[in-house]
């Protein structure tokens, strides 16, 4: 948008910051307005899509500068406990994220794992194997006595999904592996099942992680991604825009110009002046 | 009834047939009609007719359609125009049904490379066109058993085609196709892909063949030889037109252009004339009829040492020289009793002149030809040379 | 190009997902047979292979290798040391579905491709449509089907059976249209000459020539449903592609490895043996 | 199989770990320049095509179909279409990063793969040596290398390369060894007679020769490395491949189809593109 | 020194090659050898040895080695034993420098499918050979014109091969092989693909060739007439081993044994025998020495009707009768001059018999054979019939 010269002026100076992400709506739109701050101080930005282990990966090694994705402690659990170590936790940028079981508002019966006995085949539908909501599933179907003979049939996000929609169209009963926030929360009623043994542990957090020596070379950058939060309200009204046919770009210039206080919380002690 | 006939036909490949058809008919040469519509004439208004029981061979160089001519036959090609009559049957006319049944009963083929199935026995690929008809199997088999034994290679039915040798292959082919006990063969160039002695058994055998069963052959083959060796009937092709038909004799002397003059000049002559060909009207004496004074006079009066006696039915009796005649005479003899001789060498009006060369070249006299003990000529050693050397026009 | 960006999107996007939803609706009662049926159907195959205890199954496949190959030992060698290798990894279950996803994906694609490409050899005509539609299966990606596939048939071995039909059917189809247009033309002469029917002349004659023709494109096809286990997985299929998924998830180069040489293996085998068949 | 079960598992996984981890340390140098230099390329290559307007890029593809299908217009009269949907799905950039993919790939492999080709011809011990690595390459899931794909060459374009190449390597080494096995012998015994040397007889007679069979395995070539295309983008190489998987994630049927398409039509103008010049 | 000479020479495919060889050389036969050894004796112990200038002929049926021998003869086959002289070299013991030399400057090969590069234009193949000699452009286009000129086909230079006919083609392989002006030339079933007529003509090409650059030819072919026609000697082999070798006249009156004389039997002898083999001592006259006196007597005596004069030198001055004698001589005259009749016909000794049907058919003399003008024999109608006969021995 502006030209070379009066990128020297700006905190960015032109240096090229890349972020790395999933391609879940949650990611995308964090991804995108974290970016777009970033670019609107003067970073050259950009935006790699990347699969989930990838981007774990591509943090460790310094290929990317930073990701806002990762869930913990549950969903991307076993990246964290892989590559955790080699790159620098900022803490949560959203909190109030969820994984669990979930299910339909229409299956009124059910309103806690313990109350499943035979429903939908009793097959919880789940995303991509080795996945951290997956794998607290399975952990689940072992210590709830009433789950004995269910399984958790591994497939992908958007196969999971797509069931899900089948399922609620004729009303038929599925339990999926859920996280939220979600579009899916938004496009039917589901509802979470209670977890008296939180086999899934408590809440999520979404967290952001950076290379190590990003501190040192970046530090503004460093500061504005260790700065940024938001809250799921924020991110589901972006994922709601894109959803609905809104380029993602678009959708978070739109709503950065919509909250301006927000950004200037994370951009605070950066700004030029 | 001729077993064959043809009348007209063509074949035009490719996509202006009507066109090329139609240029063809004109008297246009295939070159011409190619290079204006693109089309190849395969064959041009052939018409020819072949007898129950013999050998029509069809010759001519590569690419003048003697195999469009002969699948046209069968209809493997369809005909761009003419006819084609099977024992009076039009075959170019017929629906798929009847088409298939003449296949099935009245005609097989002969492939140059055999054409057999190599995942099938021996006795499978012999049994395949009656199999075809849906004959049942016991009676198929010994049938084809029977076809197999006929070609001697009944020890070999349960071997495949890749485990024997060319000849036997096609052998293999012939048995195949004569299982189905057709009345007409069809040989596209059956033993060009053999060794040369092999090939020259197969035509041994094919002719042996031809003389007990009686079928009616069509043979192609582009080795002239060949053709004059087998055929009862030639016909050469160039560039899709028939430039002559004939007998082999007839084709070598009387050639009817400068082209079937070329393709022929290299021929060996002795093994296509016969003495019928070749001999002289002999100066006789009758038996019974005619004394030695008679005998002696027409000696002297045509200037020859000796003479043929025969009997009214031209049966041959043996031969007088002068001096034993006109020793006769001085003895007041009245007929040839005493001087006939009968060690006369003959051969028969259809003996090629290759085995006439012994006979000749031993003899003290003339030959004499006959025909069913008759005497019907005489060749003496100048009319054999004569007849070999090349500008001789030979009388027919 | 000012003029080309004018021009409004076409809705090429929407008018898909309607005509997917369309056509999930129409059919449902027959995908949910056919899902139903073939699970069953697939689930008692692998249960019957899993029946089977691993050293006698190593012990026949070793044996099949062995006459199979001529009697010779190399390949017999590498299945007792691969299988072994799988059995150790702990992955004899996986492998065991997994082999029930490629024989039914490929005898899916036989059943089908086969008549299919005996009708492209027939017909100048199919041959025109069947032909740029191969094309479209072979190179669409086959993450594109994996969601109608879902939408179509559920999670599991099924949809997992139809994304690996549709891009390994197309070599099946290919290669027994080549095989038939490749019998010698002398061959189909002589069959015509006696006076064969059009089905006499295939089954006697074309099918068994074009064997060996035919028999390559089903390789490829077996090859190519092999290829496809990983992307099954994706949408549910049980096996040792999950396991490589599920590794790469966790980032386990190690374990990935070691499911993805159990693939490797299994493939060499199944090459070879067919290959051999073929001769 | 008790007996089976009782030998303890292999460490399979862990000393590939291992292995993996000591090559990316020793290796790292050499992977890093190979890297910078190859992302600089690539990216260069990517910008040029941008610059071409799509309206001039349409018409010069039609052009060159045109010609190359001997002054035809099916094939030009499908790239406009097929060129033009993809541009009003705004999917120009993505389909230019997919063409640097795949040519970068593509080149890559030729440059390694005819020479090894031409050593398996002439050499039995390197065609005994090479096989079994080219099935390994091929049927070894690149889902389990795309993480040391990344150790190796970071995130990107190269990876992606790295990933595609292993894939879509192996045809243009299988079809050059045959095309050289393939050299009629007559003509083979020809250039000896004429007191050839070896090389004389592979650059003037060989080679030439075999061209249009190795035309056809670099032509598969290219195929397989458009199929890499999505799982490419896995790690972060851009281009349509990125779009397909993202609309997977998001069980967006018909946006994975608009890209899915764009792939295709890529695909069959390079595929009859690449037909026409082999022969 | 013969051009090329080959001792012992043997060739065996197949592994236990040793044991095979030895078994060949114990004297085992083919068949048995295969058995025993699984290995195949492609060419068992052939030794000759062809002079510069001269066509040398290999025949023999399909698989009998002939393929194998004129293989190792370059050393595209490496021998399994024996040695190969070209100029006394031994070329089987050569490093692969000097065999590169060899194949470049001293022979050539011309191949049965032609084995030009398909896509190369006729130019470029034709310079193939020097141009890997490293022979620059201009020079080797100027040689390979001048090759092509020769051969009548420098219009088409730049044609491909596909682009012309099968004996045009062949005519191209023969140009390539004669650019690089080799002092031998190696002939695999060249003709062999060609149809009847362009493959005479290319045989009479070949003859014409060899008189005007005298090279040495080896020339393989399976046609038995092809090889008398253009060969000066001929080996006929038979699973690896050479058979007989002798000129075309020795192998077809002499056949060293049944196969030999089977092989050779359906062959056209009077293109084969020339006058020298069939002609008679003849019973002359001297002139100048011998007078009419000394002529009628001798006529008497031997039963001659006429008899040929000659003078010291053998020069043939004519003939006389036996009545034209005894006039003069009751005219006492003293010499044969005014009686000498002049109108004899003459043939060259290697005229073949072919050739002598005209002559002898038209003559009512015996036919004088002579060579240089000086008579050397004399051609009676009984003695070419008589040759002709197929169990006849030809003295020689
Ligand atoms: N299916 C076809 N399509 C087009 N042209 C054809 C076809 N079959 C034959 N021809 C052409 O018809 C002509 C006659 O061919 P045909 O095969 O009958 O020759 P032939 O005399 O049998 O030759 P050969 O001795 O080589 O077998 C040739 O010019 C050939 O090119
Ligand atoms: N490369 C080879 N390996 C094994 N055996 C061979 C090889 N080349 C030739 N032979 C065998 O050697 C024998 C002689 O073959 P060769 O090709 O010399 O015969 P030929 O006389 O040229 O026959 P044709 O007339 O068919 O060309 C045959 O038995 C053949 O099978
Ligand atoms: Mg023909
Ligand atoms: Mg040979």
């Amino acid at each position: 948008s502006s030209d070379d010269a009066s990128k020297e002026d700006t905190v960015g100076k032109g240096e090229e910051i890349e972020l790395s992400y999933v391609a879940w709506d949650t990611e995308i739109a964090s991804t995108n307005v974290i970016g777009k701050v970033l670019e609107d101080l003067g970073y050259d930005v950009e935006l790699t899509q990347l699969d989930n282990a990838i981007m774990w990966e591509a943090v460790a090694t310094g290929e990317a500068d930073g990701m806002v994705a990762a869930w913990l402690p549950g969903t991307h659990g076993a990246q964290f406990e892989r590559y955790g170590d080699q790159m620098v936790d900022l803490g949560p940028n959203l909190e109030g994220a969820k994984i669990g079981l979930v299910v339909p508002t229409y299956m009124e019966d059910v309103n806690s794992i313990e109350d499943l006995t035979d429903e939908a085949g009793q097959t919880i539908t789940g995303i991509e194997p080795g996945a951290g909501v997956v794998a607290a599933s399975e952990r689940t179907v072992e210590e709830y006595p009433n789950l004995e003979g269910w399984n958790v049939q591994t497939s992908s996000s958007g196969a999971m999904t797509t069931t899900l929609g089948q399922a609620y169209e004729n009303e038929e009963e599925i339990v999926v592996t859920g996280w939220s926030p979600h579009w899916k929360f938004e496009t039917y009623d589901l509802k979470y099942l209670e977890d008296p043994n939180g086999t899934f542990g408590e809440a999520e957090t979404i967290n952001t992680m950076v290379r190590e020596g990003l501190e040192e070379e970046m530090p503004e950058a460093y500061q504005v991604l260790d700065q940024f939060e938001w809250s799921v309200e924020d991110m589901e009204s972006i994922m709601l825009d894109i959803q609905e046919g809104t380029d993602p770009e678009d959708a978070a210039e739109a709503w950065i110009e919509a909250n301006p206080e927000k950004v200037a919380e994370w951009t605070e002690g950066v700004t030029a002046e | 009834m001729p077993k064959v006939t043809v009348e007209n036909l063509s074949k035009v490949f490719g996509k202006k047939e009507e066109q090329a058809l139609k240029l063809a008919n004109e008297g246009k040469k295939k070159s011409e009609i190619l290079e204006r519509t693109g089309a190849t004439v395969g064959v041009n208004n052939a018409s020819f007719s072949v007898e129950q029981g013999e050998i029509f061979v069809i010759m001519g160089l590569s690419g003048s359609g003697k195999s469009t001519l002969v699948r046209l036959l069968n209809r493997l090609i369809e005909p761009s125009q003419g006819n084609i009559f099977i024992d009076g049957k039009n075959v170019s006319k017929m629906g798929k049904e009847d088409l298939r049944n003449v296949r099935r009963k009245e005609m097989s083929m002969v492939f140059q490379n055999f054409g057999l199935f190599p995942q099938k026995t021996i006795l499978e690929n012999t049994e395949y066109g009656l199999e075809i008809q849906g004959m049942a199997k016991a009676e198929r088999r010994e049938r084809a058993e029977k076809a197999l034994d006929n070609a001697g290679l009944l020890a070999y039915k349960d071997q495949y085609p890749s485990q024997l040798s060319g000849g036997m292959q096609q052998r293999v082919g012939l048995a195949r196709a004569l299982a189905n006990d057709p009345e007409i063969l069809l040989m596209d160039e059956a033993f060009s892909a053999l060794d040369p002695l092999i090939r020259r058994e197969m035509q041994d055998e094919l002719l042996d063949m031809q003389e007990k069963m009686n079928k009616t052959i069509i043979f192609i083959t582009h080795d002239l030889n060949e053709a004059l060796r087998i055929g009862n009937h030639i016909a050469l092709m160039k560039d899709g037109e028939i430039m002559q038909i004939g007998t082999g004799e007839e084709i070598l002397t009387n050639p009817a252009n400068d082209y079937v003059e070329k393709f022929v000049e290299d021929v060996d002559r002795s093994r296509v004339l016969t003495a019928e060909n070749i001999m002289d009207r002999p100066t006789t004496l009758k038996i019974g009829k005619d004394g030695p004074n008679v005998a002696l006079r027409r000696m002297e009066q045509e200037g020859l040492s000796n003479m043929l006696v025969i009997d009214d039915s031209r049966k041959l009796y043996g031969y007088v020289t002068d001096s034993d005649t006109a020793r006769a005479v001085k003895n007041h003899e009245k007929n040839f009793d005493n001087i006939l001789r009968t060690d006369i060498p003959t051969v028969q009006k259809d003996t090629l002149i290759n085995d006439i060369f012994e006979v000749i070249h031993d003899a003290s006299t003339p030959v004499a030809v006959v025909e069913d003990g008759k005497l019907v000529g005489i060749i003496v050693r100048s009319l054999v040379l004569g007849a070999l050397a090349k500008d001789s026009e030979v009388s027919l | 190009m000012d003029f080309l960006d004018n021009i409004p999107k076409l809705p090429v996007a929407e008018n898909i997902e309607n005509f997917m939803d369309w056509i999930t609706d129409v059919l449902e009662p027959i995908f949910d047979f056919v899902q139903s049926f073939s699970e069953i159907v697939m689930e008692g195959l692998t249960d019957l292979l899993l029946l089977v205890p691993p050293l006698l199954f190593i012990v026949l496949i070793a044996a099949i290798c062995f006459f199979a190959s001529g009697k010779k030992f190399g390949l017999a060698a590498f299945s007792i040391v691969g299988l072994f290798y799988v059995q150790n990894q702990g992955l004899w279950d996986d492998l065991m579905s997994t082999i029930t996803l490629v024989i039914v994906s490929s005898l899916v694609s036989v059943i089908i491709g086969v008549p299919l490409g005996i009708l492209m050899a027939k017909s100048k005509w199919a041959n025109t449509i069947v032909t740029p539609i191969l094309d479209f299966m072979q190179t669409m990606p086959a993450f594109v089907y994996l969601i109608p596939a879902v939408a179509f048939f559920g999670i599991g071995m099924v949809p997992g059976v139809f994304a690996s039909v549709i891009f390994a059917l197309p070599p099946t189809v290919r290669f027994t249209n080549l095989g038939i247009r490749q019998v010698s033309e002398e061959l189909v002469e002589a069959a015509d000459s006696f006076g064969s029917t059009g089905s006499q002349k295939l089954f006697k004659v074309e099918l068994p020539l074009a064997k060996s023709t035919i028999m390559a494109g089903i390789n490829q096809t077996v090859m190519l449903a092999l290829s496809m286990v990983v992307i099954a997985s994706m949408i549910g299929a049980p096996g040792l592609g999950s396991q490589v998924l599920s590794s790469l998830q966790r980032a386990q180069v190690g374990t990935g490895f070691v499911s993805g040489l159990a693939l490797v293996i299994l493939a060499i085998i199944i090459d070879r043996l067919t290959q051999k068949f073929t001769k």
